[in-house]
């Protein structure tokens, strides 16, 4: 029971493996406020119609103090508090599972963000950052289908935001903080990478792709980038 | 106020003459007048920047009729500036400023707000600070471009932003906008708390000017820490400190909390003035009481209270720690009540009605209509896990623009056409006016409701094009981009409309009379236009609450609060 | 205001003055305060942080409140002060406790302040040695303007610091910034059409808009000492 | 404008005199910008221990100093009110005198102090500490300029036997510059 919008942007997958929790937080937290909207705005115009003015009649005293008047209130809010519980239970529970929980990495990777460009640093062979064999790339992140990914998001100078929409992912890059986050792409294909939170003039091309391979085509990328940058 | 009886007329010989005699009134309501034409202007140059980029967005690279081609660095400018003006200085001054004034002591039977002085100061700051951000816009550097929300290090250096001179002046411009509307607000609360006219108890208040005062109070506790910020963010601008700087011990999430413990609360500042006037002119026109007074008042106040506790939801994504995100999650639905109670009264006070669709209800149903569609989108970015995909797209956009522009331009002109006849003394012509309303309402949707699929799509804010974002630029984007930007400039077309309506309503409209809508409340008890010191023959007394509509014991269906008996 | 059609209520019914013994509330102030200029130097001799502590913040607070009943005449006010500056005093409360998770601490959930962290630590150790006479000095701006270190600041980002236009952000520019080691580049250029674009931006000699304008930031002399270093780039002909 | 003041400022429906009533809504607001100051301040305080060592180059003894200032100033404005109430405006005026004198002693001791802790090298940017430091207490001191100079006003306004109120209005604003300076004085000075 998850929305699909790839009839309207047949871009959208669903790439990772939380993207169809949160589009399916969306479409049931869609379908409540949507009952509640068609009721409010069905009543609301109804009684514009029904009430409307005619000649020679009075409007009705009613102060809303009785209580079989009041009803129509406190049911209602009563109502709108339960359909509360029910989005907060769910919401809480994408977000704990998508940003509070860190299941075990299979890799780590660094994220970082600069006016106006996207450096992203793969472990390369030993799959250990911060050593030799590290890859650095530049708006272009190559990921392995499945793998269960860590980043660290940092910033070098302003505020960015990490988004990979196919991924439903989003966190912002703060200069001076490290902040840990984790993906697990399902399926292959290149798709867009924004940053979202205006860092300046350059913002419209602060624009990055990444790549989810397969595993013998991303074993074929790291052999080809660690042998171009091996002096 | 001396000799009121025989110089009420002859106002003018007093004090300085000519155009200097507007500049230095201190009647509240030549200064509510300042407020709201200065509030006009702005929005006409809001508009006019929303024009520009919307063009951009639709038609990228083109150059723009009446401003040319729009750079990235212009663009930015163009939105920070569009956000910020139509926030504080165009619904701030007109709902608050603007309407406070005029109403307040008129529907409390007051002749004037109690510092009168201190009124005219406050909206001379305000003044000054409009100015002072219109010249920011050029300067050495252009605009400030990092957004209204401002968030260092972006808006803190300007080896980041490129705009040393504009940052600065913009954020002085802010600063002292906050000054004037703490100098106006603590006027408007004293003023209703102890000048209400002999007879009128707390619960005989019209609901508009308790929502105005609350909104005041609201204001007042929620921006003394972002002003606070903003003398920080003001030194790490000109001095170099480091308040907000990582690299000193500064830190830039700090600003965001000062910024939205502020922010959030000022969406309620804006919606409350709105809503009450949107419920006066309801009971007016569906010639009913309000269902249940108190309980408005309640959920308003129970929805101030919880505005304070929600602030963090504009952060969810922002770096915050994500266990807070629960708690915010919490509050933030939880506000959801109140303020669904307070639509539901609106909804139920129809119920029973003779509802007269004169254009000031119609543009107080609108409000209503449109505003549900942005109080049930939020529910979406209130919900921590939703949030996570629509952080900062277009979906965000359109629903805080189904909450703005309801409130700050349905509900302004909800209150402008109903006031009109009291300000001016004229009635507006009818037809024209629903013509400018269908022309106002309709386009609006055709804006916004692209909008929400763009953002569903993962369109993302604050880009001045799409070129780079491959998923970005199809074919089928870019209509409803143009959708948008079309439906934008038939919108703006129609405002042509309402100006010449006003003019020539003014002019030769017919004449209003005391009571034209055959309201209850104080205001249309006294001459129209009202002059100085506003009752003439004395000030009023209060017997009962300004809903007694459709009364069983009474000939007519309205039942004016200074009649005794 | 001959015309009074209210009750009269003007200042006079005031509830009046209250006996209020000053003197006594000033020499109490007083006492308090010598004991809380004092606290520090017991606190000190006793090895006890505690002691500061409370003669620091709690004779405040005990000072604050005899100034607010007494002096301001908080106590004899009526109820709806005190709860509106109550309110005020809640709200700082609800700030403090939804900024303090992320600005207190420097690590949490998934986060961790490396900043704040290595500032702390930075401080530490200096205070470990002998009396610093002077806290670091950090200038926001370099104090001596050097057009090599402008460069390698801002224009490096995309120019690359060989001026090769590689550098990291220029990677993603439409169209990619200009390479000045490019002999075809110079043949279009000279030094007055480069002082215009770092000044004025770009689009000031027709070029992309997103070389920004950078006059803002520099004086003249500084622009032109930055524009003699791009023309270093120059390649000889 | 020579309308003289409105009825609606003579009305009291809450029984709280109008422009007490105000300043009290000032002091409220006035509440959340300092105390908006304050505690971000103590937030980095308590996140940064290493601030001690920059803190402890304030001078204890010149706050002090001018704490005993200010508390002095403060009783000699409460004076004012009660002599005020008295209706002996003369007298009122006097003593508001001795609180500007206050108010200049401690400005005066203000900028010796700024001085020389500027010509140490501790300037505003020196460290974030120094940072709130001189951003909290220059927000203070134009509270004190301020306070200071419409003081001036209703003295002379007080000597002339005219409006009497004012002198209670601006003594609560005063004492409540007092009361900040009560926190900034262990915030900046005594805690190291």
């Amino acid at each position: 029971m998850v929305p699909d919008l790839s009839w309207l942007f047949p871009d959208l997958v669903q790439a990772s493996t939380y993207a169809h929790q949160i589009d399916g937080l969306i479409f049931w937290v869609g379908l409540l406020v949507l009952v509640w909207f068609l009721a409010a705005e069905g009543i609301f115009f109804w009684l514009i119609w029904k009430f409307r003015a005619k000649e020679g009649q009075k409007s009705q005293y009613l102060t809303g103090k009785e209580k079989h008047v009041k009803r129509w209130i406190t049911i209602p809010h009563g109502l709108v508090l339960i359909c509360d519980i029910f989005i907060v239970w769910g919401s809480v529970m994408v977000w704990h599972n998508v940003k509070q929980r860190l299941p075990e990495a299979d890799t780590t990777i660094r994220v970082i963000g600069q006016q106006w460009a996207w450096t992203f640093q793969h472990p390369g062979a030993d799959n250990e950052l911060d050593t030799s064999d590290d890859i650095f790339t530049v708006d272009d992140l190559h990921v392995e289908v499945d793998k269960v990914y860590h980043f660290r998001l940092e910033s070098r100078d302003v505020l960015h935001s990490f988004s990979v929409p196919v991924f439903r992912l989003k966190q912002d890059a703060i200069p001076g903080r490290s902040i840990t986050g984790w993906f697990q792409p399902t399926m292959t294909g290149d798709h867009l990478v924004q940053c979202v939170e205006i860092c300046g003039i350059g913002h419209g091309v602060m624009a990055a792709r990444i790549h989810i391979e397969d595993a013998n085509q991303h074993a074929a990328w790291m052999s080809a980038a660690s042998a171009a940058t091996t002096p | 106020m001396a000799d009121t009886l025989v110089d009420v007329h002859h106002d003018e010989h007093h004090g300085p003459s000519g155009i200097l005699k507007y500049i230095w009134s201190t009647d509240h309501k030549m200064i509510a007048m300042q407020y709201m034409f200065t509030g006009m202007f702005m929005a006409i140059i809001g508009g006019y920047m929303a024009y520009v980029f919307r063009m951009q967005l639709a038609f990228p690279g083109i150059s723009v009729p009446g401003f040319g081609q729009v750079s990235p660095g212009e663009y930015n400018a163009l939105v920070t500036n569009h956000g910020t003006i139509m926030i504080f200085w165009v619904a701030m001054p007109v709902l608050i400023a603007a309407f406070g004034n005029y109403l307040i002591p008129l529907m409390i039977g007051a002749d004037d707000m109690v510092f009168p002085k201190i009124n005219r100061l406050s909206f001379q700051i305000f003044l000054v600070s409009a100015l002072i951000l219109l010249a920011s816009l050029f300067v050495q550097g252009g605009g400030f471009g990092g957004a209204w929300t401002s968030y260092p290090p972006l808006s803190a250096m300007s080896q980041y932003n490129l705009t040393d001179l504009g940052s600065s002046l913009w954020l002085l411009a802010v600063a002292l906008e906050f000054i004037a509307f703490l100098l106006g607000g603590i006027n408007f609360i004293t003023t209703l708390m102890n000048s209400r006219a002999p007879g009128m108890k707390a619960y005989d208040i019209p609901l508009v000017c308790w929502m105005i005062v609350i909104a005041s109070i609201l204001f007042m506790l929620s921006v003394g820490p972002l002003i606070a910020g903003a003398a920080m963010l003001f030194l790490d601008q000109t001095l170099g400190t480091g308040f907000y700087d990582p690299a000193r011990g500064g830190d830039p999430i700090l600003w965001q909390h000062l910024f939205w413990f502020f922010g959030h609360p000022e969406v309620y500042v804006v919606l409350l003035p709105a809503i009450g006037m949107t419920i006066d002119v309801i009971a007016t026109f569906s010639r009913k009481k309000i269902f249940g007074y108190k309980l408005v008042l309640y959920t308003a106040v129970a929805t101030g209270v919880l505005s304070f506790f929600v602030w963090a939801h504009h952060q969810f994504i922002a770096g915050i720690d994500p266990r807070m995100a629960n708690v915010f999650t919490v509050t933030t639905l939880l506000i959801s009540v109140p303020i669904a109670e307070m639509c539901f009264v609106v909804i139920a006070t129809l119920y029973g009605g003779s509802i007269r669709l004169k254009t000031p209800m119609l543009w107080a149903l609108a409000f209503m209509a449109e505003f549900l569609v942005g109080g049930v989108t939020g529910i979406f970015l209130g919900a921590s896990g939703a949030d996570i995909y629509f952080h900062d797209t277009y979906f965000v956009l359109a629903h805080f623009h189904y909450t703005f522009f309801p409130i700050a331009i349905i509900g302004t002109f909800c209150g402008f056409t109903y006031w009109f006849p009291k300000m001016f003394g004229k009635m507006m012509n009818d037809t024209l006016g629903k013509i400018h309303f269908w022309g106002t309402v309709i386009p609006f949707n055709f804006i916004f409701i692209p909008l929400f699929v763009l953002g569903m799509g993962g369109q993302h804010r604050r880009i001045y094009n799409y070129q780079h974002f491959p998923e970005l630029a199809g074919p089928e984007m870019y209509l409803l981009r143009q959708v948008a930007t079309i439906a934008l400039l038939v919108m703006l077309a129609f405002q042509l409309v309402f100006f010449y309506n006003c003019i020539i309503s003014w002019i030769k409209g017919e004449k209003a009379g005391r009571n034209p809508w055959e309201a209850n409340s104080l205001e249309w008890t006294t001459e129209s236009p009202p002059p100085h010191g506003n009752w003439p023959e004395g000030l009023p007394n209060v017997y009962r609450g300004p809903y007694e509509y459709g009364h069983p014991d009474r000939e007519t269906d309205y039942w004016p609060q200074n009649e005794p008996g | 205001m001959s015309e009074k059609n209210t009750r009269s209520d003007e200042h006079g019914h005031d509830e009046g003055h209250h006996d209020v013994p000053y003197f006594k509330i000033y020499v109490a102030l007083i006492i308090l305060f010598l004991i809380s200029v004092a606290g520090p130097e017991v606190g000190e001799a006793t090895g006890l942080r505690w002691i500061t502590l409370i003669t620091a913040f709690g004779i405040a607070l005990v000072k604050a409140r005899l100034v607010i009943n007494n002096f301001m005449h908080l106590k004899w006010e009526k109820r709806l002060m005190k709860w509106m500056l109550t309110a005020s005093l809640i709200m700082l409360g609800i700030m403090m406790a939804g900024v303090a998770p992320d600005v207190m601490n420097h690590e949490g959930n998934n986060w961790v302040n490396l900043a704040a962290q290595a500032a702390v630590e930075r401080g530490l150790e200096d205070d470990h040695g002998e009396e610093s006479e002077v806290v670091t000095v950090v200038e926001a701006q370099p104090v001596g303007f050097s057009a090599e270190a402008s460069f390698g600041m801002i224009c490096a980002t995309c120019h690359g610091a060989g001026g090769l236009g590689d550098g990291v952000a220029g990677a993603a520019l439409d169209p990619s910034p200009a390479n000045f080691t490019d002999p075809v580049f110079w043949e279009t250029r000279d030094r007055d059409r480069v002082l215009i674009a770092i000044r004025d931006g770009g689009v000031a000699v027709g070029a992309s808009a997103l070389m920004a304008p950078w006059g803002a930031l520099y004086d003249e002399e500084q622009l032109g000492q930055m524009a003699d270093y791009v023309m270093n780039f120059r390649p000889n002909q | 404008m020579g309308h003289g003041r409105p009825i609606a400022t003579t009305r009291s429906a809450t029984g709280i005199p109008t422009a007490r009533l105000a300043i009290w809504w000032v002091l409220a607001s006035e509440i959340v910008i300092f105390g908006g100051l304050l505690s971000v301040y103590l937030m980095h305080r308590l996140g940064h221990p290493e601030w001690a060592a920059a803190a402890a180059h304030t001078q204890t003894w010149v706050g002090a100093l001018n704490t005993f200032v200010l508390l002095t100033s403060s009783f000699t404005a409460v004076l004012a009110h009660q002599a005020a109430e008295k209706g002996d405006g003369k007298k009122a005026a006097k003593l508001l005198g001795f609180t500007i004198l206050g108010a200049c002693t401690f400005l005066v001791i203000k900028s010796f102090e700024w001085a020389n802790e500027i010509s140490h090298g501790y300037t505003i940017t020196a460290n974030t500490f120094w940072s709130f430091y001189y951003t909290a207490a220059g927000l203070h001191a134009l509270h004190v300029i301020a306070g200071a100079i419409i003081m001036g006003y209703v003295a002379i306004d007080a000597y002339r036997g005219r409006e009497l109120h004012r002198v209670e209005i601006i003594g609560i604003y005063w004492h409540f510059v007092d009361v900040v300076w009560i926190f900034l004085f262990p915030l900046l000075y005594i805690a190291k």
